[in-house]
């Protein structure tokens, strides 16, 4: 059920895992099997950096229900200081005080609850640096 | 391949169609179209609907369609790409037809979004993102039009007037159009005063939540020569795709799924930019229209803001863009929308659009995209 | 038209594969059969799926395979007919290389079913019947084809053993089989003892929930020169509908659209069903296996009952069905399915299906229908 | 919402409405605007009979969760004397000792609630003559 969902996506949620293509060096948040870059196949994994910069960012003020009680919230694209990607909300900061540029840092956080059964998911969310 | 006509449009008014099921906004729109195009029989249905499973419990729309239309035992099936449903069955019908598969098939995009509450379409719209690293961590669909919207701004240097005028131009459009969900006109002003919804995308940024269909009738170039009315070719065809996540774009202001699908359509077509003479964009937020014109070609890159405000892309510049008034105004039940801007290029291409007439128009274009522009459809037509 | 080969398959283990998430599903099978075909290039991407929005909250699911498997920016699209949206599926890949619009087409089955709850994939596969005059008033899944079984029972003096013997030979077969769900065999008892689902039938009437992908690569004949190992060409396809509500049918012991879409297929083919030497059939409840035989033109109609029983369609036998275990015992991702079939009638007519190979076999049909047969898809392959 | 799906279809629910083709005699439940025997649009509306008789039939043992709590339960395809064809619950009755070709007589019932506002939805019932 949603559980699984969960408990299958952990380690690139928790540890921050990232996948590193050997043949280009791309790198990819969550890791996955095959290269966009070059299409090749051999990928290690490792811990994305902790810090980075906002490129891009939004207030959210409808969400869907599982995160209606929080709006507004930001939602913003980070580019992480080894250059890997990935979305996630901006917290601990007033939504109209957020740049892009702006630099943070990741923390391990409750991102949401699923469904019916209420089970909880963890990950990552940004705050300043 | 064998050449591929449309020979027959049916399109309804958009809107919150409480009183019309899922089965009737099928019919009723396949109907008209059958009827316009005169012809005796159908030899295959396909049918463009992003999600209505999740918007009305009923998967398996096509042989629902087939069914209540009087036209089983022919083939019937549904094609999915997002926002880009529409498009995608088009592509998929031509494709039936330049194979020899079929001779005459109706193309029809569907989407009933207002059986379900409010946050229940926020829900099933965010399924266009991937789900367990955008939606997950709360995005939501306008949220990723919103983040390419604050890049292309910063980028470009673009104000919320450039945007809001995209908005004003296609309700400009919308209110000549009969079938136009939205008749009314608005000012720059009345889109920066509506409510925030991911900033900085107002509510007047966005297309509707809207019911509907529009359907079309294509057939081979041989069959076209009994049809009713001119035939209008379809010419060029292109689909493409990106990362279905926006945040892996390397350039966040580019739609490049579009640039690729315009690339291949015009390729097919042997057409450039500058030949087309009439577009329907895809206008899910008024920011798609503007990263869609420059990717189609129709501007440099970086002036897509300025187009609606000089009036390039309005009715009477130098290329028209949504004079059917783009899903902004014309209504967005997603599926249908690809259909739906095919058929407004027929009637432009056939004389027919009244008020909303681009005069002369001989070769026109369709851009219908997926998700944050994840997919992307190009149809080019001529008469 | 131009000629369609089959030159790479690639199809997993169905299962309740709670680590493996929807995209990995699709980059698995995809990769498979990529490598087994040998080619340097994918032009286009075909994904049936009936029902990733409701199973797994993701639409859109054909860009995200594209996206995963490092193949964007080619077109991908998802095709969808209930459970018969692999063979939907397949018919579109079909259609785009024999157009000419592509050369190399990806078609690719998928479905994630034990994300949800086992209520919420009962109230998903429902989704396949008509939703306000058949769901309304609480009929299931199961439950539609438990009413054609009994009304076939009555009229053909059937029993429940033959039902079940069907279960039994697709359990021997999958016993046979690697990639099959269920590799146990099992008698007719124990199909009779097993849980009543919806009367006559029991749960081991029923084929499982099942996760999983398979795919195909489709090619020109002339590409498929290239290929690593003999290409299989499909000679025939047929697709047909039939009234979406079970009720409506004139006679509720045909399955009136897999008779159609046969017809198309062995018309095409210039084949008659003595022709075929091995087939995959739609098991999805035992009945189903036992209309569609008839409608095949296996066995003369009111005969398919016996089918099993005497050994007609066991391996071994004049026309043996669902060598690879069918649904029952392969697994029924539904969206997959449509695909596995096909991968297994190509591993048949190369030889290469070891314990469970027909002797010989040099032309294979499948055949796979979605809801109460509304859809039916059926494909003729030759060696 | 849902509440416009249940009243959308009311007249043919409460009132067994069905619809006849003029051309050909064809009759539909619900009815329709096309008539899939001969493609005529001329369909006029009048009631289903009120009797008529179990085509064929299944005892329901696992239901989506509108039906849960109801199993077991039996769902049958009648002919009613006029011809038309439906679908519904057989009630009133042990679902064992339902059969083929039984007599039965629609009844205007509950049939059931939707989704998390529980607006109920009613319609017509199976019951022996
Ligand atoms: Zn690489
Ligand atoms: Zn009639």
């Amino acid at each position: 059920m949603i559980t699984a969902r969960v408990w299958r996506e952990k380690k690139p949620r928790y540890l921050n895992q990232i996948g590193r293509c050997k043949g280009c060096g791309r790198l990819f948040f969550p890791p996955r099997r095959v290269c966009d870059g070059c299409r090749g196949r051999e990928i290690e994994t490792r811990a994305m950096s902790e810090t980075g910069r906002v490129l891009t960012y939004t207030i959210i003020r409808v969400a869907p229900p599982a995160f209606a009680q929080e709006v507004p919230y930001a939602v913003a694209v980070l580019e992480m200081d080894d250059g890997a990607r990935m979305l996630t909300q901006v917290t601990d900061v007033a939504p109209e005080d957020i740049r892009t540029g702006m630099r943070v840092r990741l923390e391990f956080r409750k991102i949401r609850q699923h469904g019916r059964t209420g089970v909880i998911a963890y990950g990552h969310k940004a705050v300043p640096e | 391949m064998r050449d591929v006509a449309v020979v027959g449009i049916g399109v309804m008014r958009f809107g919150e169609l409480w009183e019309t099921p899922l089965r009737d906004l099928c019919v009723n729109a396949s109907l008209q179209a059958v009827e316009d195009a005169g012809v005796d029989r159908v030899d295959s249905i396909v049918v463009g609907s992003m999600a209505c499973g999740l918007f009305t419990e009923q998967e398996h729309v096509a042989a629902l369609a087939a069914d209540y239309l009087g036209l089983g035992p022919v083939p019937a099936t549904r094609v999915e790409a997002a926002c880009a449903s529409g498009g995608a069955a088009l592509r998929a019908g031509f494709a039936e037809v330049a194979s020899g598969l079929s001779d005459v098939v109706l193309v029809l995009g569907v989407e009933k979004m207002t059986d379900v509450s409010g946050d229940a379409t926020t829900a099933g719209l965010a399924t266009a993102a991937e789900q367990e690293y955008e939606t997950f961590y709360g995005a939501t669909f306008p949220g990723m039009s919103a983040m390419i919207a604050r890049a292309y701004m910063e980028r470009y240097h673009a104000a919320p007037e450039h945007l809001a005028a995209v908005a004003v131009k296609n309700h400009a459009h919308g209110a000549l159009n009969p079938l136009a969900q939205f008749q009314n006109t608005i000012t720059v002003d009345d889109v920066l005063q509506s409510v925030l919804v991911a900033d900085p995308l107002h509510m007047l940024d966005c297309s509707p939540v809207s019911d509907g269909a529009a359907a079309v009738v294509l057939c081979s170039a041989e069959t076209a020569r009994r049809a009713r009315k001119r035939p209008i070719r379809i010419t060029g065809v292109g689909f493409a795709t990106d990362t279905i996540s926006l945040y892996r774009r390397p350039d966040l202001t580019r739609m490049a799924a579009v640039e690729r699908a315009a690339k291949a359509a015009y390729a097919m077509a042997r057409r450039a930019p500058g030949d087309i003479q009439v577009a329907e964009v895809h206008d899910g937020f008024t920011i798609m229209e503007i990263c869609s014109i420059e990717e189609l070609g129709f501007v440099p890159r970086g002036q897509g803001k300025d187009a609606a405000p000089s009036g390039l892309t309005a009715l009477g510049g130098r290329i028209p863009v949504n004079p059917g008034g783009g899903l902004k105004a014309r209504g967005h039940p997603v599926g249908a929308t690809g259909v739906a801007q095919a058929c407004e290029i027929v009637t432009q291409l056939r004389g027919e659009a009244g008020k909303r007439q681009v005069p002369g128009a001989r070769i026109g274009l369709t851009q219908n995209m997926g998700g944050s522009a994840g997919s992307a459809s190009v149809h080019i037509f001529e008469a």
